[in-house]
């Protein structure tokens, strides 16, 4: 240890905000290193690898109709995706806590409730760049490959050969227009922001891993539930489900409607985070 | 002090941890978890089975439909914990300057994971439906086909490997993983893979070919024509395989894990 | 059975190109008590975690009671009980539980209800028997230590390997555990870590010293302290720059050296070989307003002894 | 100085905590000056900690009230946060960070400096906690006495006005506990530090200021002289050769309560006025021609102070 003298600190030095937003922005800077760069490229191998997947399973199977393979592959890829959130998501809070680095956090002059938005403003970029954008554009570049019957300059004649016969009998379902397959794009990403919003919760409200995990899990499958029930549909308007219900109606192939249920989804995303930073505000650490 | 003290046991302390590991499910835990999975499994069976008057699957169809979503990541949410917990509290240290080796940690935990999920959540299940669904036929709107009490019993079989599946893959996941994210991601992409199960070689290495269905555009899997319509079961080999990954992935993760320092 | 409960033979461990024991010889003789000292970052709890088998070591060995651990890591740990620096339990057992479950790795049968008598008499000397069915999640630090200590006896090992067993315990605590260890010898080998000098002086009989990673000195404690008598330590208040200045003067005084504590300065005096002691009070008390507080020859401590030694070391 | 700079850089009025049904605080009241080094003393689990973590805003508290640097800590937690530094008993980081990354990370938090600056003042603060070698260690590598000098670096990063340190020299080597005196010396004219200890010896060092707490209750509060005088003290002195009647003589002195001559060749005064004896016991035994070899307090005094507190407090507990 030296004895140097410390420079002095200029008056202006202390930030003196008292929001209740304080500190978020440098939360969230620093939630988003965490992200960057190894779990955002597993979120991408495991979109594209999905995608590969589905791609072989076609590849080697191919008595299939083009109808019975993009059905599955949306509601697949949904699938994976609000899971991989979930189980990626479970312990951004929860952990923190039992690790004692929340307490560290807002031990510091930062507002607590910024402290659970950084961790779901960290997260949306790379869900929407990750797990939804690539994969996204990728699922539309196959099936423009499929549509033009391998006019492209991806000329993988084995392809072509393969799905022939199913052409041929001409009972595919056309290629989705680009603004349905954009607006099953977007659903996607207000669903699974819903469910991230829904997991900073729990994680604030119950400790268990385990009850986190299951208690996120069942967030899609009472969606799917909600969005099938055949519950009045006002009722479904009223809650994300109808977002599910729209991007299920693209998916197979009716008009879909996106900004009514993008607004409500994005009210629960902030009803949910609200009720969490509440939560978190009076919390013991 | 004077207790001799037995030197050549082959997996030392793996009594010891077993007994500790039981002594937490006991209790309270598995009642929690038994009204759970009931709830989860034969509860929703017997929701969907009395009042959704529409929907094709009903019976001991609708039961391996349930299971096969209900097992793997319940199986994954338990046993990713199995590790990580403990690195988080940091007590692996601790419980490993103790006379233990490091593959009887693993295989405690393995064992007491797949028993506390197996207990609760197939065999109590498979009792509760078996007597539980022909006593709802008269509700039921459709007839309940009944199966063959053997067949019924390779089913519960087959449940069983599934979870043993899954908890190697999560108690393997967590000796290379340092948080539960992406534990429970690889053992959530492996669900979708055998659900997806792209083709024949891969089917007859895994429980691909038992337990797929949905993509190929048939509403049953083969699982079930097996159980329900007679039919033989494709690619028997891949339970047989399925038990040897679960080995392979439970030995990896007792190399991996015998390597770590602390 | 050979008379050493723990022998390291040139151990040696690198974190990557950090090389963080060079050498470490240690034998640590059946029934002592034996002090591990040495700075922070020397290499103490490396060392204890190498031969705990937490650490794989870079060369060298390892034997407890005559066992290579390499070969016999398992059944050499049967025969120690050990407490880690920042002991942590699972959060899901009690206080009690904790030490049965501890009890029930270490291989051989024993009977429930004595096994559970003995664990409460362990919680019951580390002062924790009214937490005995309170769950380990939110122990404080010292709590924790405590019964880090009962979890490393619940076993009755013949040797423990205690690292800084006190060091988060208050004067009390550190009390208990002193004599928890004093109760020990005789029966079982204890190897420990600590800071605290007074603490080793107190129950060692042997110490080790670590620094950089070799063991630079080791022996029975006596041997350490006996040092030279010539050095006083005086302890006075207000000024006392002139008395200071006439004593240096003096021919017999070697050196004086004060350092300021608080209100007071602490002087320490040395004497030339053969010089008058006696002279030296009246000389100090010529000065009619200086008050002293304190004089007597200076303790010749571990602490002395440790610093002319580490600090020694780590000059080269 | 306006009645706003005067304020006690820490106020707590008659705090009470409980967990459940266990009252931990019961009344807790402390008046910490600016620019004083307070040492906060007594026994695992009386409530130092709790005490610490109310005025951090981590835990809540049941009743009283408690201020930092005038900012109260239930209503105006984030002025408060944003006047102090806090090292945790068992500091914890995240995994991922290394050590400038842990202290660039938290002067962000405080601080409101482009980035040059910025970087400046954790390279300072990095130089001061002799934390220069470790910079680019991640956190979950360091030594416990390196993650403390480490936390007590982060404690200061932000350049707080008030430093609350829980046990900030447990776990240290002697040097390593020396070092950090000697920093909280230096900082001790920039920051009011509220400290938590164990060791006596520290407190004597350089604590101005000291309160004792036991069962959830200050049961002495002031500053460090107020302890130790007006007390009895005792000294012990050593001698060759005979007493010549020092002990009658001494027994004559107003500022002498007794002397007892020992049997091992020792004599134990005991004394009223701690600053007479430290003048005049020496001179009285000299003057008689008594050949002192030794003379020092029979108990060290703290220690002596803080046993009587707490034991006083416990037997009518």
């Amino acid at each position: 240890m030296t004895t140097a003298e410390a420079t002095p600190l200029p008056a202006s030095a202390r930030s003196r905000s008292t929001g209740l937003t304080r500190g978020l922005g440098g939360l969230t800077r620093a939630e988003a290193r965490r992200w960057l760069p190894w779990r955002t490229a597993g979120f991408i191998v495991l979109g594209l690898g999905l995608l590969a997947a589905l791609y072989a399973n076609w590849l080697i199977q191919p008595a299939k109709t083009l109808t019975e393979l993009l059905y599955p592959f949306f509601g697949l890829w949904f699938a994976l995706l609000i899971l991989a959130t979930v189980a990626m998501t479970q312990g951004m809070v929860a952990s923190e806590i039992s690790q004692g680095t929340a307490a560290w956090v807002v031990s510091k002059p930062v507002a607590r409730p910024a402290f659970i938005l950084s961790k779901f403003a960290a997260l949306v970029p790379i869900v929407v760049v990750a797990m939804v954008g690539i994969p996204g554009l990728a699922a539309r570049w196959v099936f423009s490959i499929a549509e033009s019957e391998g006019q492209t300059e991806f000329n993988a004649g084995d392809l072509v050969r393969l799905l022939e016969e199913p052409l041929a009998r001409n009972d595919y379902m056309p290629l989705m227009d680009f603004d349905v397959h954009l607006g099953i794009l977007a659903l996607m990403i207000f669903l699974i922001l819903v469910a991230a919003a829904a997991m900073v919760l729990l994680g604030c409200l119950l400790r268990h891993a385990t009850a986190i995990l299951v208690a996120g899990l069942m967030v899609p499958i009472a969606l799917v539930v909600l969005a099938n029930v055949g519950l009045d549909q006002q009722v479904v308007s009223l809650t994300p489900a109808w977002a599910m219900d729209s991007m299920l109606d693209g998916i197979a192939g009716n008009p879909v409607s996106v900004l009514g249920p993008s607004i409500v989804a994005t009210l629960w995303t902030v009803g949910l985070l609200g009720l969490a930073s509440w939560w978190f505000n009076r919390r013991e650490l | 002090m004077s207790t001799e003290r037995r030197t050549f046991a082959l997996l030392p302390g793996l009594g010891g941890l077993l007994k500790g590991e039981f002594h937490r499910w006991l209790g309270r835990r598995i009642l929690l978890h038994s009204v759970v999975w009931t709830l989860l499994v034969t509860g929703l069976l017997w929701l969907v089975t009395t009042t959704m008057a529409n929907i094709e699957w009903r019976g001991f169809d609708l039961l391996i439909h349930i299971w096969w979503i209900a097992l793997p990541l319940g199986s994954i949410a338990i046993a990713q914990n199995a590790l990580i917990e403990e690195r988080q509290a940091e007590t692996l240290p601790w419980v490993l300057s103790k006379p233990v080796s490091r593959p009887a940690i693993i295989l405690s935990k393995v064992i007491s994971d797949a028993l506390g999920i197996i207990l609760p959540a197939v065999i109590l299940q498979a009792i509760i439906a078996w007597f539980m669904l022909p006593a709802l036929e008269p509700k039921a709107g459709l007839p309940i086909q009944e199966p063959e009490f053997s067949r019924y019993l390779t089913v519960v079989a087959v449940q069983v490997v599934i979870v043993v599946l899954f908890v190697g893959v999560a108690v393997f996941a967590g000796t290379i993983f340092r948080n539960r994210g992406p534990v429970a991601a690889l053992g959530l992409g492996i669900w979708m893979l055998l659900w997806i199960s792209p083709g024949d070689v891969f089917d007859r290495l895994t429980l691909g070919g038992v337990v797929s269905g949905e993509l190929t555009g048939e509403s049953f899997k083969p699982i079930t024509k097996y159980l329900l319509f007679d039919q033989a079961l494709d690619s028997a080999s891949g339970i047989y395989w399925t038990l040897l990954w679960s080995a392979l992935f439970t030995l990896a993760a007792i190399g991996v894990f015998s390597r770590e320092q602390f | 059975m050979t008379d050493l409960a723990l022998q390291t033979h040139e151990l040696r461990k690198h974190f990557g190109s950090t090389q963080v024991l060079r050498s470490v010889d240690l034998a640590i003789p059946r029934h002592s008590i034996y002090g591990f000292l040495g700075p922070n970052g020397a290499g103490k709890s490396t060392t204890m975690k190498t031969v705990m088998g937490l650490l794989r070591p870079s060369g060298g060995s390892i034997e407890v009671f005559g066992r290579d651990t390499r070969r016999y890591g398992p059944s050499a740990r049967a025969h120690i009980g050990y407490l880690p620096q920042h002991p942590r339990f699972h959060p899901y057992r009690t206080c009690r539980q904790t030490l049965l479950f501890v009890a029930a790795l270490y291989p051989g049968h024993r009977d429930r209800r004595e096994l559970r008598d003995h664990a409460d008499e362990l919680l019951d000397a580390v002062g924790l028997s009214d937490l005995a069915n309170r769950r380990t999640h939110g122990l404080s630090g010292g709590e924790s230590q405590r019964l880090g200590l009962a979890q490393a006896l619940i076993a009755e090992p013949e040797l423990l390997i205690l690292d800084e067993p006190a060091a988060a315990l208050d004067p009390e605590g550190r009390h208990d555990v002193l004599e928890i260890i004093e109760g020990l010898r005789g029966r079982t080998t204890v190897f420990y870590s600590t800071h605290i000098l007074e603490d080793v002086q107190r129950v060692s009989d042997r110490v080790a010293m670590i620094s950089n990673g070799r063991i630079v000195a080791d022996g029975p404690l006596t041997d350490l302290l006996s040092g030279d008598d010539s050095s006083w330590t005086i302890r006075t208040l207000g000024s006392s720059e002139a008395v200071q200045a006439r004593l240096s003067s003096e021919p017999w005084v070697s050196s004086v050296d004060v350092s300021r504590r608080r209100d007071s300065d602490v002087w320490t005096v040395r004497l030339a070989a053969g010089a008058p002691e006696e002279q030296l009070l009246p000389t100090i008390l010529a000065d009619n307003q200086l008050a002293i507080a304190e004089f007597h020859p200076s303790d010749h401590t571990l602490e002395d002894a440790y610093l002319a030694i580490v600090g020694h070391n780590n000059e080269h | 100085m306006n009645a706003e700079t005067t304020r006690p850089a820490i106020e707590v009025r008659s705090l009470r905590k409980k967990f459940g049904r266990t009252e931990v605080l019961r009344s807790v009241d402390l008046e910490i000056p600016r620019n004083s080094v307070f040492g906060f003393l007594g026994p695992n689990g009386a409530g130092k900690t709790t005490t610490m973590k109310i005025l951090v805003g981590l835990l809540h508290a049941n009743g009283g009230s408690a201020s930092i640097m005038g900012h109260d800590v239930a209503r105006d937690s984030l002025q408060a946060r944003a006047a102090i530094g806090y090292l945790p008993q068992a500091a914890s980081y995240w995994k991922h960070l290394k050590v400038r990354g842990v202290l660039n990370f938290t002067a962000q938090r405080y601080l409101d400096l482009p980035r040059p600056q910025l970087r400046q003042h954790v390279d300072e603060t990095i130089e001061l906690a002799g934390l220069t070698d470790l910079v680019d260690r991640k956190v979950a590598k360091l030594s416990g006495g390196e993650r403390q000098r480490l936390g007590i670096a982060e404690a200061w990063v932000g350049r707080p006005d008030v430093l609350i340190l829980d046990e900030p020299s447990s776990g240290l080597d002697p040097e390593g506990r020396h070092e950090v005196l000697s920093l909280l010396d230096r900082l001790r004219k920039d920051a009011t530090i509220l400290y938590s200890t164990h060791i006596l010896d520290d407190i004597e060092r350089i604590a101005d200021h000291i309160a004792v707490i036991d069962n959830g209750s200050i049961v002495a509060q002031g500053s460090i002289d107020s302890f130790l005088v007006g007390s009895t003290a005792l000294y012990s002195v050593g001698f060759s050769g005979p007493l010549f009647g020092a002990v009658e003589a001494l027994q004559t002195e107003a500022w002498v309560d007794a002397v007892e001559p020992e049997t091992d060749g020792r004599v134990t005064v005991a004394v009223n006025d701690r600053s007479h004896a430290e003048l005049e016991l020496l001179r009285s035994f000299v003057a008689s021609g008594v050949s002192v070899t030794d003379f020092r307090p029979a108990r060290r005094s703290l220690e002596d102070i803080y046993l009587e507190i707490v034991g006083a407090d416990d037997d009518d507990g």
